[in-house]
């Protein structure tokens, strides 16, 4: 099971900045192991973001994002006490979801 | 005459070179500004906290009684002041194998088997993830290692040996890179480790998330690394020239203020 | 435990010595520091704990105190005669090989294959400039561009470039042959490099033709 | 005792159980443009994702350093300042496959995104926004990334 991410989603007038980082090898599937054997990709493909359950981002990804990656991105109108989720989805059809609350 | 010459050429070039090299410095610190925020260190430290609080090993219990010198269980403060003297085990531990002594009288986990164990897997991810853990509750606090006891003053003057020991194919000692101000290794900086080298630099910077691997490093994985780099044979997970290169860094590091964990290149 | 007991056998030898002092003398954590060392240490693919028997100049320059100007001598005197210089005067190589080389910062780590020259590289930029063109330079050692140039090397060949050559020679086999307590690692005389290696770092350095003379 | 994880591990078992049924917004959407992801320049990645051809335009930004001590994280970022984004794109000219992610950005957030991506070498990376009105802008920028460490 994938471990947890860090949300952190922060008011500041009428936007939220919401800054995520993900644990994940995003493996390119380009790299070779010390026997020579190539590492099979395992990546993130697709992560999604909620506002109070409702759909704000859908992004697709290739393996060149970061190993471990970092997020950020700006709601208009949230406010604090709202919830922001985001979801991932990797091409080994693994998931996670996680919540946060806007401060 | 001709050496007038020389040193008036060499002067030229060297304007030249500074205004080169600012460039680039500032194109770095640029860089490194960028990263600070979201660490994924952070992932790592929940990770820890996690640990810290689940019932682990054959006696099913957590590390919440666990002894970093500032009592059971306080984990606030106590980074700063490792290595030091515990007396349960007679012996100057830093922060890892301190985790590892906790695991084996708190949990019943077999710390010899832990200290086999390479880094990056089983139980020595989960000894990084609690030294983050450890070190973040830490943070902003400054370096303040105690010396009061005999082992602890001897510690620091066989770790002051060992930081100037030579040898290898390479000839070089901890001192050849960490032994003056203002050096840098290709693009990065080295701090002078002989003296406090400043705020949030060396020894008050690890744990740190390393960007080159991903990995989280804690400082047994940091100094076994510079050995490698050193050309020297390999040294043992806790053993004593490591513990007492923590502290003659950490004591050196008096007063300096702590960012770990940090992130690195 | 093995270490409990050295530290317990340790601080009782230190209380027979000094009678009744607490504080082992300096001699005393000397030796313990190079016991401590012998324990800590194990082998690991290539780099073996054989590597920590230090020879003469490697005691010398174990602290952070320079040694004495006669032992400093006596290592400088021993790496003089024991300077290997290229067969047939051969001193020069090819720069480009020689920039590969300063490039790499590879070889004789425990993770590295074999300890043989071809699998390592100089480490050069790691502490010298050299081709401005790389910005990625370290500053431990001096910055060798123009190295041939500002010491007035217009033919490598030329006699009077003679002692210019030999000494970048000596430096690059064994820099203690000038220095003591050099930072610079006795490429040639460690074996880190074979001599055609160290004709190629000659050459980016003093060849008119390199990249680091123009 | 609840800890935290608990509560995500449910969270995501939640969500597991919405996206089978398809309900979870998003999860069971588009799928995953392989063809862009596959492509070795900035039209041809344009051109899969149904794009018209690229115009460099001065309202889109690409922010990130000029020079990165390590290419495996590069920080960047890809902004426009005009109304009717619907897609921000991040691409890396000189990576084997060029594109690197691709965002639909909805009413409810700023076309503004930020995220680090790897770099095999120095390289133009460029950001490209796709507008409702089929134009297709972007904005490039050349980082440097440097060899770092002792390289051992």
């Amino acid at each position: 099971m994938a471990d947890p991410m860090r949300i952190r989603a922060q008011a500041a007038g009428d936007k939220t900045t919401v800054r995520v980082l993900m644990s994940h090898e995003m493996e390119t599937g380009q790299r070779k192991d010390s026997a020579g054997k190539t590492i099979p990709a395992w990546f993130i493909r697709e992560v999604s973001a909620t506002h109070n359950g409702k759909p704000v981002l859908q992004a697709q990804w290739g393996p060149s994002i970061a190993k471990n990656p970092f997020l950020q991105f700006v709601v208009k109108g949230a406010k604090a006490g709202d919830k922001i989720a985001v979801t991932w989805i990797d091409n080994k059809d693994d998931k996670r979801t996680d919540e946060a609350v806007v401060s | 005459m001709q050496k007038t010459t020389a040193v008036g050429v060499a002067a030229l070039l060297l304007c030249g070179l500074a205004q080169a090299q600012k460039s680039t410095a500032e194109g770095i610190a640029e860089y490194r500004k960028m990263l600070e925020d979201g660490n994924p260190a952070d992932l790592f430290e929940a990770q820890g906290e996690e640990l810290w609080k689940k019932k682990r090993g054959p006696k099913n219990a957590s590390l919440e009684r666990c002894d970093l010198g500032q009592g059971p269980g306080v984990v606030k403060g106590a980074f700063v002041t490792l290595p030091r003297y515990f007396a349960d085990t007679g012996k100057v531990q830093d922060l890892e194998s301190r985790l590892v002594s906790c695991m084996e009288m708190l949990q019943g986990l077999d710390g010899a088997e832990i200290a086999k164990t390479p880094f990056g897997r089983g139980e020595q991810n989960n000894i990084t993830a609690l030294a983050t853990y450890v070190a973040a509750a830490s943070r902003g606090l400054k370096f303040n290692l105690p010396q009061g006891h005999a082992e602890e003053r001897r510690s620091y003057e066989i770790g002051k040996r060992a930081f100037y020991f030579r040898g290898g194919s390479h000839d070089f000692s901890c001192a050849s890179c960490h032994g003056v101000d203002g050096q840098r290794v290709r693009l990065q900086d080295l701090p002078n480790l002989t003296k406090n080298p400043g705020d949030g630099v060396g020894f008050a910077a690890w744990p740190a998330y390393r960007v080159s691997n991903g990995q989280m490093w804690g400082m047994q994985l940091r100094l076994n690394d510079c050995f490698r780099q050193q050309r020297f044979p390999y040294p043992g997970f806790g053993s004593e020239v490591t513990v007492a290169l923590a502290t003659y860094m950490g004591v050196n590091a008096k007063g300096a203020e702590s960012i770990a964990p940090s992130i690195k290149r | 435990m093995h270490t409990t007991r050295f530290v317990f056998a340790a601080s009782a030898a230190a209380l027979l010595l000094a009678g009744c002092a607490s504080a082992p003398t300096p001699a005393e954590l000397d030796a313990q520091a190079r016991q401590m060392m012998k324990a800590s240490f194990r082998d690991q693919g290539i780099a073996k704990t054989d590597r920590l028997n230090q020879d003469l100049g490697q005691q010398a320059c174990s602290t952070d105190k320079p040694p004495s100007d006669e032992v400093a001598s006596q290592i400088m005197s021993q790496a003089l005669s024991a300077m290997k210089w290229p067969t047939g005067g051969q001193y020069i190589g090819d720069w480009r090989e020689g920039e590969k080389l300063a490039q790499s910062g590879r070889g004789m780590t425990w993770s590295d294959p074999s300890d043989a020259a071809k699998d390592n590289g100089g480490n050069c930029y790691n502490c010298h400039q050299i081709d401005k063109k790389e910005v990625s330079y370290g500053t431990i050692g001096p910055s060798l561009w123009n190295y041939g140039k500002l010491r007035g090397v217009n033919d490598v060949a030329a006699p009077v470039s003679a002692p210019i050559v030999q000494y970048t020679w000596g430096k690059l086999w064994n820099s203690k042959a000038y220095a003591a307590c050099s930072n610079m690692p006795r490429f040639g005389h460690m074996k880190v490099l074979d001599e055609q290696q160290i004709r190629h770092l000659m050459a980016l350095l003093l060849d008119p033709k390199s990249p680091v003379n123009q | 005792m609840t800890t935290r994880r608990k509560v995500l591990t449910q969270s995501a078992a939640v969500a597991g159980l919405l996206a089978g049924v398809g309900l979870l917004p998003g999860a069971a959407q588009a799928a995953w443009s392989q063809a862009a992801f596959e492509a070795k320049s900035l039209q041809e990645a344009v051109k899969a994702l149904g794009g018209s051809a690229p115009v460099e335009s001065k309202d889109v930004t690409i922010t990130g350093p000029d020079i990165a001590e390590n290419g495996a994280v590069v920080p960047v970022g890809a902004a426009c300042s005009l109304p009717g984004v619907k897609r921000l794109l991040l691409l890396v000219e000189k990576n084997p496959n060029t594109l690197a992610a691709v965002f639909d950005v909805s009413d409810a957030v700023e076309a503004n995104i930020g995220t680090r991506v790897k770099m095999g070498q120095s390289s133009n990376v460029f950001a490209v926004a796709m507008m409702a009105d089929g134009k297709v802008l972007y904005a490039a920028k050349e980082i440097k990334v440097t060899l770092g460490g002792c390289g051992g």
